[in-house]
């Protein structure tokens, strides 16, 4: 077979939660999938969390084996640390040119046996920790990535040459050059997720300057059995904190952001590290500053209730400015709406923004999809049929088409596959 | 590690159906409410399947108390509960001959998310096996009466 | 006792201002950014949910939005876009024309028709007066004493700010009923009004919370044009015998200087004003209402016209001098009492009374609290 | 370890996994403690910890450790087996080894959650947990999956917009299905919206473009006025008996029987606010187009129609059908605050929001201004959380002892949309919104409360354990009603608003099912929602193989949420019948024919029909009677295996024997 060419029944761009969900609905019912990552491991932004709400399940425990279902599904076909060039209409179907990277290794080959990394002298800030830990130049992108295949980093790299002769089955190939693939399918899946709001949008909050600063994705990294410390510390000075603050809608229902929706997940996932950090820390006090508190889904309330009974602080006012003491402590001024309106400045010794979600990449140019004003993927029937774009064919899922928490995004994806199933089947009757 | 496996504990056995008391222990785990560590449960797809011998060999190995969860009403097999209930009855009167507590045998109804009567099943049969003490005991007394 | 919620004061303060309080969902982010904004005196949200409510007595009684200095940092930063310094700016409007008893306040303010129609009236006066009350005209030399009897004048000027303060005392007074309602509590006792006079003295002369706001230029532009201002107004009501005469001293004698120093500083300061409500670039500048322009405008042609006067009298100029004075004396008249106590001017006084009576309140409530804590007298 | 009682085990050389679970587990227990302890016994050949084993990564070890070491045997401590036993009986399976010689230990719910307090006593039990599965493992037989033919033909039940949704997706894969709907039609909830966020469609019209997609699906049967009243048998091969009223009348009388028909009863379309005839239609429009005879409330009483005195008759009808899988669609009612709480029932100024859309809706066209019974209306309070977010302790449980602790999630947005049409029509209403939190979560939901507030709405917020209190006004006040409360936005000031309705946000309640809850053996959650095996593992699906779960029945959802859980339970029903094939699990029952005596004890304890039969067989010459089992009957209960005098039978999978060997295990002093 063309290697250059390849032919499935649908194409799911982004492997991601939503992404692998409708792959493997749509392969276990005997379709023939290709899922292309970006990424050189499939996984989304799900693999890089702590635990998830609300039943405190580690996300690894969730995520993993799905990549795994979708690595040894005999119906998928990974194609990572890939890109979609170009989406050309193929009669009721698609033709769609992918540019796959180079890894620099030879993906039919590696092993995954990470002696390359081993052997890399280069360190360089860790992208699956969001920079924070530190990682080889060569790696397997991280313990779980699915594939087992490592990557290297070129613009790191030294050429030093001390992997390639580390490697066991000559796999390094430093002349390694992109590729183009050519996929034709007959319906397409959007899955492209989500990114948060930069930690630096807002002026008040320290530009993202202050030490002790830091986003809700940082944190989930900082809790993460995998993360770079394995413990939560300060970036900024390494002490285990014993004050920790959220200030929501820090990047969120903020016209000034040019934010104005809600995000969604933000009150769960503050309220779930908040809950994970007095686990972990227990004499910490924690303290969640808020204008309103959601959480709407099923079990979500209960666990708000929980974490107040656990001690979580509770705190209405939306945090207004965030600035530094001599010892590096961020401190907050508020307004506590309530019993009795005050103006407040409290000292933390870390506070956590709770960032929201925008889209990580606007389809509109390549599918010729319609988006919204923000860049999410507009659907013409959103109440019926959310998955539907304007173009017919196309399928857009999970956090691609507006802010989703992973439920959500999950049902989002299984609805995508049975929409798409049923597109499938209607060009093929037609035919 | 610590300390708390030097007293001997009384040991309890759960016999959990998968459809009830097993999904409920897992409930139990997904609210992360405590109970002691005293008690093995052993996934059960109906309790009917157990003998009178079954239950009498495993006092004999030291086990003090037994907890059979069922689904009770909830049974998703015909006659599996009702079975299950002529069974333990027919164990009481064996236990009641061999000089056995019948209080170290329960049969409960425990659903997917009772995570309150489960608790509760589990506190009650350490509080009477703190009472009764350790069926091995009881056993050695039997056999000096006799 | 609960407070009834009251729709119709929103739609009455709407008439004072380009405001949308409505849009505000009580997030508290003004409040928490305002520097100048404390716990002791929380505001803007406050004033904001007075307005959304409809708590008209609670409104009267604040005076916060007199302490507020337009600094805009609510008003960038809030996250709905609610604009609360304007709707501080507003209320400051609806305050004043509360405070005015006459009730040509709230016309002045709810309708251009009245602002107009005021500024032509004293206008009319002005020249009615001056047509009536003139002395000769000599025309081969300037002779402004002569054409206007200094004496005569100096007495028109103490009238004026005679009826001026008139005016603005009532509605000072006015004011503190307000801000010190009889009823519930007692109000606080001279003494305390005595010991923190120093505070309205201060803040008069300094305005020194207006240097909190985080960009302090303005308040920089804003001394300098109450320096230029202020000495102007001294040298013409208290000075006006040694100010306007007909003697030419040189360029460098005090009297020349002084007065060209002031002018130039009211043009700066209102110029800068007017530019900036033309440009729109501050926050504060984004909604003009008429009595915001006029005000700068009135200032302005009233230094322009005073500097030309003296320009005029130096040329030996004699009959533009005369006319010149008397479009300076109907601009004075406008400022002073078309739009003096009614309208924007009054915000001179209503400032630092306002920080003055908030430090009196602050005092007061320690003083109860003493008084509260203070062990029972044995009997 | 000493076996004294255990057959001795054929020669197994087991791998050992314990997993942390991403720190789930090794946070309380000693997991590399226990691989060491592990390592000790005789029958392990390798014991290894990993931080999830269910990754790619962890399952390509126990891969490679059964090619390379020789591994006949696999025990694997990890989250429950609920979730991931499957999982690693892939693994097993791919690593070439018979699926079935695999044993999952649950070390995370039944152990690390639940002793956090004492990690000396979770690692011992740990310990103890893996010995047991190591000894159930010695034991354990190759099995095969039972395959059987499932039937390409999917039951959906509940008409409304998610059931139609899922009827339809399910259908486009090509599966047949049949919908039953209690009610005499279609549309469920939906259909008594007027219009729908985020899009402003007309919720009717919307609906109807689905229900024409459906009715004339070729695939698709609809049953109205049917509801399932038996269900027997499996995944694949469900055998459901449907009952089914009929209309009362036909399309030849229909119309006439409507016109003469005089008896009228509260119309529950309009929530009770308008009466309506016994012989109805939902509302213009609706499908099936032909009228039914409510059979609730008709009084059996002769109706003259065209000078004939008719009487109504209901015949009943049941009929079977062979499913392969279910979906439940059976959806939400909205919750009915007790009399007197917030004024409701007492007042007739109370209404709750739905009550208020169906005003709303029968308005006649162009009016001036808004009236309530008669009177004008000029300002309305809206309080939220009404039946929702009850706290413990502060608010009385419902009557069936459940507090309604959950949020319901649609009310806000459904009440600020409802408000903002309101005011579109009206600009001079003044609406006051008493509220905890706004949850106007959606995307575009947050602009709903957006131009709310533009729109002069004034919001009040209350704590949830100090709700407003709706009154009647004094005599001579200017408003009827007044709603008072503390104002959290206003430093907890008293306030009173005067008002001349109030509008109830009431949350949602699921319809009762437990008919069917009691047929189908499905669990319900600490909410009486219906509950899913895991929010994100199996989000739609029920603990009972296939059967699915569709829209409100689950937890509360807006339309856009239920329809896309109903495309995803259509999903999974077309992942389980496209095959039109399902694999079972081979825990059946299977004889021992060296023991087995023939003598029925087993027969006689068996309730499944034909699952366990005596054949007469030749045994050395003899003609004897032996037990035999259909495989496909046995549902794997174990009543026989107890029943039988000479231990012949057992479970596959789950002999008595394992548990004998496990219970050895458990009993054994265990040092650490």
């Amino acid at each position: 077979m063309d290697e250059n060419k390849l032919k499935a029944d649908a194409l799911v761009v982004g492997g991601g939660i939503a992404g692998m969900q409708s792959a493997l609905d749509l392969a276990d019912q005997g379709y023939q999938v290709i899922l292309v990552e970006k990424e050189p491991s499939i996984g989304g932004k799900m693999i890089m969390l702590s635990k998830v709400f609300p039943t405190l399940d580690c996300a690894s425990c969730i995520t993993t084996p799905k990549m795994s279902a979708v690595a040894n599904n005999k119906n998928i076909r990974i194609l990572s640390y890939s890109e979609i060039q170009s989406i050309q209409k193929n009669g009721s179907g698609f033709i769609a040119n992918v540019l796959k990277k180079p890894r620099f290794v030879v993906e039919e080959t590696c092993t995954g046996c990470r002696l390359c990394e081993y052997a890399c002298p280069v360190d360089i800030p860790n992208p699956f920790d969001l920079n924070i830990g530190a990682i080889r130049a060569v790696r397997v992108p991280f313990s779980t990535a699915v594939p087992q295949i490592a990557v290297l980093d070129m613009d790191n790299c030294i050429l030093c040459g001390k992997c390639a002769r580390a490697c066991p089955v000559d796999s390094i190939d430093f002349l390694q050059t992109e590729k183009e693939v050519e996929i034709e399918v007959d319906t397409l899946i959007i899955a492209t997720g989500f990114e948060t709001t930069p930690i630096d949008a807002k002026k008040e909050y320290g530009n993202g300057k202050l030490h002790n600063v830091i986003d809700g994705l940082i944190m989930e990294r900082l809790l993460a059995p995998t993360g770079p410390y394995a413990r939560v510390i300060r970036p900024g000075d390494g002490k285990e904190p014993e004050s920790i603050a959220y200030v929501q809608c820090a990047g969120s229902r903020d016209e000034t952001l040019g934010v104005p929706y809600c995000s969604r997940i933000c009150c769960m996932y503050a309220i779930k590290q908040a809950m994970l950090i007095a686990g972990s820390l227990p004499m910490a006090d924690i303290t969640i500053y808020y204008m309103d508190i959601r959480t709407f889904g099923k079990g979500y309330e209960q666990f708000y209730q929980n974490a107040q009974a656990m001690g979580i602080e509770f705190v209405k006012g939306k945090v207004a400015k965030i600035s530094e003491d001599e010892n590096q402590n961020p401190v907050v001024r508020v307004e506590l709406i309530d019993e009795n309106s005050q103006i407040i400045e409290r000292t933390h010794d870390m506070i956590v923004l709770s960032v929201g979600m925008i889209p990580k990449y606007n389809p509109s140019q390549v599918y010729g999809v319609n988006v919204d004003e923000f860049g999410f993927v507009k659907s013409p029937t959103p109440n019926l049929s959310s998955t539907k774009t304007n173009q017919p064919g196309i399928f857009a899922t999970g956090a691609s088409t507006g802010p989703m928490d992973i439920v959500d995004s999950i049902n989002s994806a299984s609805a995508a596959a049975s929409s798409a199933a049923s597109y499938l089947e209607s060009v093929r009757n037609g035919k | 590690m610590n300390e708390t496996t030097t007293t001997k504990e009384p040991k309890i056995l759960i016999l959990a159906t998968l459809s009830g008391g097993y999904a409920g222990a897992d409930y139990v785990g997904q609210q992360h409410l405590n109970y002691s560590t005293n008690t093995s449960i052993l996934p059960v797809r109906c309790p009917s399947m157990f003998s009178t011998e079954f239950y009498i060999k495993a006092f004999e190995k030291g086990i003090d108390g037994i907890i059979v969860m069922y689904s009770g009403t909830d049974s998703p097999f015909k006659g599996g509960p009702e079975r299950t209930a002529v069974m333990v009855d027919q164990t009481y009167k064996k236990m009641g001959e061999l000089g056995i507590n019948i209080k170290r045998l329960k049969l409960a109804a425990i659903c997917t998310v009772c995570k309150k009567p489960f608790l509760k099943q589990v506190n009650e049969m350490n509080e009477t096996l703190n009472e009764i003490g350790f069926v091995q005991d009881e056993l050695a007394d039997q056999g000096k009466d006799k | 006792m609960s407070t009834r919620v009251d729709p119709s004061l929103l739609q009455e303060i709407k008439k004072y201002g380009e405001i949308h309080v409505e849009d505000c969902f009580n997030c508290g982010n003004c409040t928490a950014v305002c520097p100048l904004s404390n716990s002791n005196t929380p505001f803007p949200r406050n004033n904001i949910r007075m307005l959304q409510l409809g708590m008209k007595d609670k409104l009267l009684e604040s005076i916060d939005p007199w302490l507020c200095y337009y600094c805009g940092e609510c008003t960038i930063t809030c996250p709905r876009q609610a604009d609360p310094a304007e709707a501080q700016m507003t209320m400051r409007r609806w305050l004043t024309a509360q405070y005015d008893w006459t009730g040509l306040s709230k016309k002045l303010y709810t309708s251009t028709a009245w602002s107009i129609g005021a500024l032509i009236i004293g206008a009319l006066i002005v020249i009615l007066l001056a047509l009536g009350l003139h002395g000769p005209l000599v025309t081969n030399q300037v002779e402004l004493n002569t054409f206007a009897d200094v004496h005569m004048m100096h007495t028109a000027d103490l009238i004026l700010a005679a009826l001026l303060g008139f005016f603005l005392l009532s509605n000072l007074f006015r004011m503190y009923l307000f801000t010190f309602p009889r009823g519930a509590q007692n109000p606080p006792p001279l003494s305390i009004f005595i010991t923190e006079a120093w505070q309205l003295v201060l803040h008069m002369l300094t305005q020194k919370r207006f240097g909190e706001c985080e960009d302090n230029k303005r308040w920089i532009n804003h001394l300098i044009l109450v320096f230029g201002y202020g000495t102007m107004f001294v040298l013409i009501v208290l000075f006006l015998s040694w100010f306007q005469t007909d003697e030419l001293y040189p360029i460098y004698h005090p009297q020349r200087l002084i007065g060209y120093v002031a002018a130039l500083a009211i043009i700066y300061g209102s110029g800068d004003a007017l530019i900036g409500r033309i440009t729109k670039k501050h926050q504060m500048h984004r909604y003009s209402q008429i009595s915001d322009w006029l005000f700068p405008i009135l200032l302005i042609l009233l230094a322009i016209s005073g500097l030309m006067i003296s320009a005029f009298r130096v040329s030996g100029l004699p009959i533009l001098t005369y006319y010149t004075y008397v479009g300076h004396l109907v601009v004075m008249m406008m400022l002073y009492i078309c739009i003096g106590p009614m309208g924007k001017w009054a915000h001179l006084l209503y400032r630092p009374f306002a920080v003055y009576f908030q430090a009196v309140k602050e005092k007061a409530e320690e003083h109860n609290k003493a008084i509260a804590h203070a062990p029972a007298p044995v009997s | 370890m000493t076996e004294k009682t255990n057959p001795k085990p054929e020669e197994t050389k087991i791998g050992v996994y314990v997993c942390y679970c991403g720190g789930n587990i090794s946070d309380v227990v000693d997991v590399e403690k226990v691989a060491e302890k592990m390592r000790e016994h005789p029958n392990v050949t390798i014991a290894r910890t990993d931080m999830s084993m269910c990754s790619d990564a962890g399952q390509s070890i126990v891969e490679n450790d059964i090619k390379e070491l020789g591994l006949n045997r696999v025990v694997i401590g990890a989250c429950a087996p609920s979730l991931h036993e499957h999982t690693f009986r892939g693994t097993v399976a791919r690593g070439g080894l018979n699926p079935y010689f695999f044993h999952h230990v649950g070390l995370r719910e039944q152990d690390s959650w639940v002793h956090s307090n004492n990690p000396g006593g979770a690692t011992e039990k740990a310990i103890r947990l893996m010995y047991a599965g190591i000894a159930k493992a010695n034991l354990l037989k190759p099995l095969d999956m039972i395959k059987l033919k499932a039937e390409r033909h999917a039951l959906v039940i509940g008409g409304g917009v998610a059931g139609l949704r899922a009827a339809y997706d399910i259908a486009g894969r090509g599966i047949n299905v049949t919908l039953i709907e209690k009610t005499p039609f279609l549309g469920g909830r939906m259909a008594q919206l007027e219009t729908v966020f985020p899009t402003g469609n007309n919720a009717r019209e919307d609906l109807h473009s689905l229900i024409n997609e459906v009715r004339t699906h070729p695939l698709i049967t609809i049953h109205t006025l049917s509801e399932l009243v038996n269900i027997r048998g499996y995944i694949g091969n469900y055998d459901v008996q449907i009952r089914s009223q009929s209309r009362g009348v036909s399309g030849d009388n229909a119309e006439a029987a409507l016109a003469a028909c005089t008896q009228e009863v509260p119309d529950d379309f309009n929530y009770g606010l308008t009466k309506r005839k016994v012989v109805y239609r939902a509302y213009e429009g609706c499908f099936p187009s032909t009228p039914a005879v409510d059979w609730e409330h008709y009084d059996g009483k002769p109706i003259e129609i065209d000078g004939q005195k008719v009487i109504f008759e209901n015949k009943k009808k049941t009929f079977d059908l062979r499913i392969g899988a279910i979906v439940i669609a059976t959806g939400f009612q909205p919750y009915e605050p007790p009399r007197g709480d917030y004024g409701y029932d007492e007042l007739p100024e109370v209404v709750t929001l739905p009550q208020f859309i169906r005003h709303m809706g029968l308005r006649d066209g162009n009016v001036g201004e808004l009236t309530w019974k008669g009177h004008p209306v000029r300002d309305i309070a809206a309080i939220h959380c009404v039946g929702s977010r009850h706290l413990a302790g502060v608010h009385e449980p419902q009557p069936d002892g459940i507090l309604n602790n959950y949020c319901s999630r649609v009310c806000c947005t459904a009440t600020l949309h409802q408000v903002n049409e309101l005011l579109d029509e009206y600009p001079n209403i003044n609406v006051y919104d008493f509220y905890e939190d706004i949850r106007t979560y959606g995307l575009e939901h947050e602009s709903y409360y957006t131009e709310a507030s533009k729109k002069m709405v004034r919001f009040l917020r209350f704590h949830g354990d100090q709700r407003p209190e709706v009154v009647a006004a004094p005599e001579g006040d200017t408003h009827p009603v007044l709603v008072k409360g503390k104002d959290y936005l206003t430093n907890g000031l008293e306030v009173e608003v005067p008002v001349d309705l109030v509008i109830l946000a009431v949350g949602m309640v699921p319809r009762p099912v437990d008919d069917l809850v009691d047929m189908m053996k499905i669990p319900k959650g600490d909410d009486r929602f219906l509950l899913e095996v895991h929010p994100k593992l199996r989000p739609v699906e029920t603990p009972v193989p296939g059967i699915v779960l569709a829209g409100t029945a689950q937890s509360p959802m807006n339309i856009q949420e239920s329809c896309n859980a109903a495309s995803a339970a259509a999903a999974k029903v077309a992942v389980l019948l496209a095959a039109g094939q399902v694999e079972l699990d081979p825990y059946v029952a299977n004889v021992d024919l060296d023991k087995c005596e023939g003598t029925g004890a087993c027969i006689e304890v068996c309730e499944y029909e034909d699952a366990i039969v005596l054949e007469t067989m030749t045994v050395e010459g003899k003609e004897v009677q032996r037990a035999v089992v259909t495989p496909a009957n046995c549902s794997g209960c174990g009543n026989c295996v107890s029943a039988c005098p000479h231990h012949a039978i057992d479970v596959q999978g789950w002999e008595v024997a394992h548990y004998e060997a496990m219970v050895d295990a458990i009993t054994m002093e265990v040092e650490i």
